[in-house]
């Protein structure tokens, strides 16, 4: 894992503000399809490195459609038996989508990178516990771009009476198990993010000098970095132990628990943590040459992407008092 | 026995019938106003319009009314107003998140500065365009070292004929290019390592003039109000120098500490806060109770920021209770913020469709300066427990 | 008001751990019934006078029914035309009590000091708009002792079939116009009991010396105390404000607002100021010897009673949400 | 590049399936003893209870099955078992609310300080007896004057023959009135002004000696369990020095620093919570998110916190993460008991007839202790600011 750190380290450091050469170094390390087995399109492994490169990237700063590749449009396809064609393919999923006589209608708001993508996985439901996921061009589809607080795309997608290349049956409502995934990626890249914040900072403070004396001797900061490092452990202990549990097994109550708990730490500790950072670094940090805005303005589309911390903090009650069992007891799982 | 504690809760006499009839009068009189300019399209309300909202016309069309420069002197152009009543249109304009950054230093601190320490001359001349929305003033105090420490400031002027040479870069000056004057803190001293305050003069630098650069500071987001103002042996004459040159410290801290606890503390994200109670109204108690914690705490600011316009009008101003304002204040902004996101899904950004998620975007993006500008919460608080008598 | 609050600090020092002494000196200089006019047995003067000795006394950290005496009980007398008999009346209220047949039934709950009352002022709601007071011994009732955190009586009263001494029909909803005066009594209260922490906390920090320093010049307990100092600044104000408001007028949409804003604010301080000044204190503080519990109990207790901040808040919001105009001009008032 | 904030984010390794199961198992084996005790009233699930709930028939039946001293070696009484299972065991007891304090300080510190530091021959006399419930240990660390500030620790001990005469008063001694040792910091060398901390030791002082004085140090609701221990020429023979003398520093550091990140820092208000979950589970999706954000936090700490015990394990534990988990911990003990008062109407007082209410008051009267004991929150964070390496 250390390793693969410094691999992405460097290839982020050689295309620093090159959104389409990283792309390219990406595609062409195979690095933004890690996790998916080959037999489906992607270079193998486990969700674990998918997500371990999702993090990378997100500690670098680096604005890519890599997770939301690899990890959600990955395991769909995977999951349906798809193979995934050449070039960028995301998910575009939305309550909105229906299916009729094979044609796909409605709109999916908000689509991750849809303006990038060559192809769409699409996910409707045609039972309750039943899922088509179908594969379509971009180019059958109307895309408005949009984007989120850090400029990333996110996408409006309008389907009229789509007939897609390839249409797949999955016994299972796959909403749901997405939701979880793609959940859990934003926290995973949430905790890179913080981890990137938390170094800045702290570098930040020992090099800024004020009133005669370092920002890191003042009591002050002091107790602010500290917390800072507080939900930074806390986020990463989280995201792990869900990344753990979901290898263990992919859709159990604990896993719905830990991702779940996950999201919410990664959220909060979002908006404490960026709102330390900017305390700390005071008017330079807000200026668009100092990186840390590449940080805290995902922090802030990131966590509130997937479901935010009061959406996945009532599913977390709904679990608890939907179980035949005491709070502790679901708690310790 | 009188501690200094006691200035924390000093009662402040209300205002007469008169004056809060007047005051009363005067706040419909603002509202018609913003609801024709609304109706006619001039403005689209935003989140923390005293610095994102530049607008000359609507400068204009205030001053037109009399609300620019209200508290000063008639014969500046001013209406000799009351600074409460002057803080109830402020209050009026900044609810509706109307765009006043263009005036808003020169109203703010800039005239009240020239009224305090100015030259007759300065008066006469600067005042009366300033209260006709034509003038606009940028505030040259941090420069690229010193941050909150002032004291640091290394731009200097050299004496010269008729006048100063002045070199050295300021930054964070919000709207220097399209300002016309930048009020600057100058050394007009060497050091001195026994008095850290000494030698500090205000300057009215001409940005148009020759030797003056203004290069944009690109904000966050990519906005740009933000400069960096480069000046390079540009002369001002002795004419421009506010007040007494060496007493530019005492003059500066006069300013930060009057300009503290306006309703620009506290209303930043007041846009937000009405479209959350609009959004959120029927969402049951619990959700009311999120909203009416927050209608609390806005009106005991209101009544803690105008106790101070009082005390201003009747001298007794507390400098204490002002940054108390402004720390609690700015923390209130945030705190809407924060609820803004919670109780409703949200997707904000700057371009979104929906109007609640664009208002969340403007004030996200803006949140991390509530607490930095005009004295950092924490060094406000230093200033409060210094005040209070802890040593 | 300066004078009459230093008289009360002496008679409080006076009388320190003496609560029969202190009331006996209260009834004396007839400081417990300032505020009720003469002609329903008080001494006269406006309720800011009774709320001023109230203020004065928490102040003080004093153990007295003093406030529920002569801001409540002596209000409700007048508004009915009830003269106060000597000896200590408080008011008992409780959605729960009804009229039978001029007899009194149900038990009203934690009744404030009404273990310690020679009589009883009882609302009973007769119709939507009239209230019968009645006057009540309190031998013709059953008290259950109960107490609040700070040890203050808080007593369940039962009355079955009680025929009162005394009583008169108010044309209004008494209940609702006491609940406002009851809250109003507790913020001031509050209000006095965070001037005395902040004072006490002040002292402390200057006095002690933790690793070489005094508290006072450590940064984190700087920004502890100017936290606190804001907190109880703004419950001054607040309070102050709606006591201005009631001077004006007794029941209007204006002094709603104000004492529910003003209850929030107390209520929130509470919590903050409580919270810090035990942790400036350290261990000392949280000793019986040590006075500050003498406060932060009463604070802890007096915040939940006559509606905590989530009751009023509530209150708050449906007084904006109800008036017929923007949310702004109803803030402005 | 690895730098000292990796330790805030190295990964540790699950336990494996067989450990897992064995956990499950020894979870289910106390949850099944605790719902015998209290089925036959043994005792009431109380917040703060390993601070509050003293019993020594409650000990004792907790050392009959093996739960006191668990990670000791067999040849001591104890189990030889992880710190991992340890933690689960005192999770159980925790979460349930019961009266562990009689032997909290022994099982929790001053057994695992005699293991690593004590002499054979006082492992042999003392851990047995530990182990079974019957012998307790209070902590004497804190003086008058001494507060966080260890250092200034004044009780002096005078070496004679066969031993030591200690003088000097130890304070917020938990429990000492009922307890038969404390463990002791002492001075046994004047002050070195170039090393604040030489010429410290620890030593097993006997409570019921002669010269030793227990006064109860009343707690604010009046309720005993701090005391003032007065020392006054108390013998000491050198069998009861704990480690080598003039290592008192280092050992106590140890001490603090390892037993820091227990589960006492976070469960001391889940009585409270486990009653609200019951009563707001049917208050609608806000009262659910309360709730739910909650739950999300003790999940992180406990995942945090279980990390802390695997790594004990492993011998690789953080004094970094064991700091973070008891500021964050206790600060989420109190918004426990903020949440508790906000959600629903309550009259809190230790004798109420509602369980709530009588939780809550619990809660809030011991509240003030959790960001204190142990070393305060800023304490804490400023322990955590060196190892990251702010300088």
């Amino acid at each position: 894992m250390e390793e693969l750190h410094q691999l992405i380290g460097r290839i982020c450091l050689d295309h620093d503000n090159d959104e389409d050469g990283l792309w390219r170094t990406l595609t062409e390390t195979g690095l933004d399809r890690a996790g998916i087995p080959e037999r489906f399109g992607g270079t193998g492994g486990d969700p674990a490195d998918a997500l371990a490169v999702a993090a990378a990237l997100a500690e670098h700063g680096a604005a890519t459609p890599v997770a939301d590749q690899s990890v959600l449009a990955g395991w769909l396809a995977a999951r349906a038996g798809i193979r995934l064609p050449a070039g960028l393919v995301v998910v575009a999923g939305d309550a909105d989508l229906r299916s009729e006589n094979g044609r796909i209608h409605g709109t999916a708001r908000r689509v991750p990178w849809a303006s990038r993508a060559g192809h769409l996985l699409v996910p409707v439901a045609t039972a309750p516990d039943r899922t088509a996921v179908a594969l379509v061009r971009v180019e059958q589809v109307r895309v408005r771009p949009g984007r989120n607080l850090a400029d990333e795309p996110r996408d409006d997608v309008e389907f009229v009476a789509v007939v897609p290349d390839e249409s797949r049956t999955v016994a299972a409502p796959a909403h749901d198990i997405l939701l979880h995934r793609a959940a859990l990626v934003r926290a995973v890249q949430i905790a890179g993010s913080l981890r990137a914040v938390l170094r800045m900072t702290l570098r930040y403070s020992t090099e800024r000098v004020q009133f005669g004396r370092r920002l890191s001797q003042l009591d002050v900061v002091r107790q602010q970095v500290a917390l800072m490092a507080g939900e930074v452990a806390a986020t990463s202990a989280a995201v792990g132990a869900a990344i753990d549990q979901l290898l263990l097994a992919d859709d159990t109550g604990a896993t719905r628990f830990a991702v779940a708990a996950a999201k919410v730490q990664a959220g909060t500790a979002a908006t404490a943590v960026a709102r330390a950072a900017h305390q700390v670094h005071g008017a330079i940090g807000v200026t668009r040459e100092y990186p840390l805005h590449r940080h805290t303005r995902r922090l802030w589309a990131w966590r509130d992407e997937s479901g935010g911390e009061e959406f996945w903090a009532r599913r977390l009650s709904a679990l608890v008092h939907g179980a035949d069992r005491p709070l502790w007891e679901t708690l310790v799982g | 026995m009188t501690t200094p504690l006691d200035e924390l809760w000093r009662p402040v006499a209300p205002p007469d019938e008169q004056e809060a009839a007047a005051i009363r009068a005067e706040r419909v009189r603002v509202r018609e106003f913003l609801a024709g300019s609304l109706d006619r399209g001039l403005f689209a309300p935003r989140c923390d319009s005293w610095l994102g909202g530049f607008s000359p016309e609507f400068s204009k069309a205030l001053a037109v009314r009399g609300w620019i420069g209200m508290t000063w002197p008639r014969r500046y152009g001013g209406r000799a107003a009351s600074n409460l009543l002057r803080q109830a249109v402020v209050e009026e304009l900044l609810a509706a998140g109307a765009p006043v950054a263009a005036h808003w230093f020169a109203d703010r601190q800039v005239g009240p500065g020239l009224l305090r320490y100015g030259s007759e001359e300065q008066r006469d001349r600067l005042l009366p365009a300033m209260a006709r929305g034509e003038l606009y003033v940028a505030i040259g105090m941090s420069e690229p070292d010193s941050g909150s420490d002032l004291a640091s400031v290394r731009t200097r002027a050299r004496q010269v004929a008729g006048g100063w040479r002045v070199t050295g870069t300021k930054v964070w000056t919000s709207h220097a290019h399209r300002s016309h004057l930048m009020l600057t803190l100058v050394r007009t001293a060497a050091p001195d390592p026994g008095s850290r305050h000494a030698g500090f003069s205000q300057l009215l630098v001409d940005l148009s003039a020759p030797g003056v650069t203004v290069n944009p500071i690109p904000y966050l987001d990519g906005g740009h109000h933000f400069n960096e103002v480069v000046l390079d042996d540009v002369f001002v004459s002795d004419g421009m120098v506010v007040g007494t040159p060496g007493q530019g410290w005492t003059q500066v801290t006069a300013e930060l500490a009057h300009e503290r606890s306006g309703p620009e503390r506290y209303l930043s994200t007041f846009p937000l806060l009405e479209r959350m109670s609009a959004a959120l109204a029927g969402g049951g108690d619990e959700v009311g109770g999120v909203l009416g914690r927050a209608y609390a705490r806005l009106w005991v600011l209101r009544q803690m920021s105008t106790g101070v316009a009082r005390s201003i009008d009747a001298g007794t101003a507390s400098s204490l209770v002002t940054a108390l304002v402004k720390d609690m204040g700015t923390r209130l902004e945030n705190e809407i913020v924060d609820e803004a996101r919670r109780w409703r899904p949200s997707a904000p950004a700057p371009d979104a469709p929906d109007g609640y998620d664009r208002l969340l975007a403007q004030a996200q993006l803006h949140a991390p300066g509530f607490t930095l500008r005009g004295g950092t919460s924490e060094i406000l608080r230093g200033l409060v427990a210094r005040a209070i008598g802890m040593r």
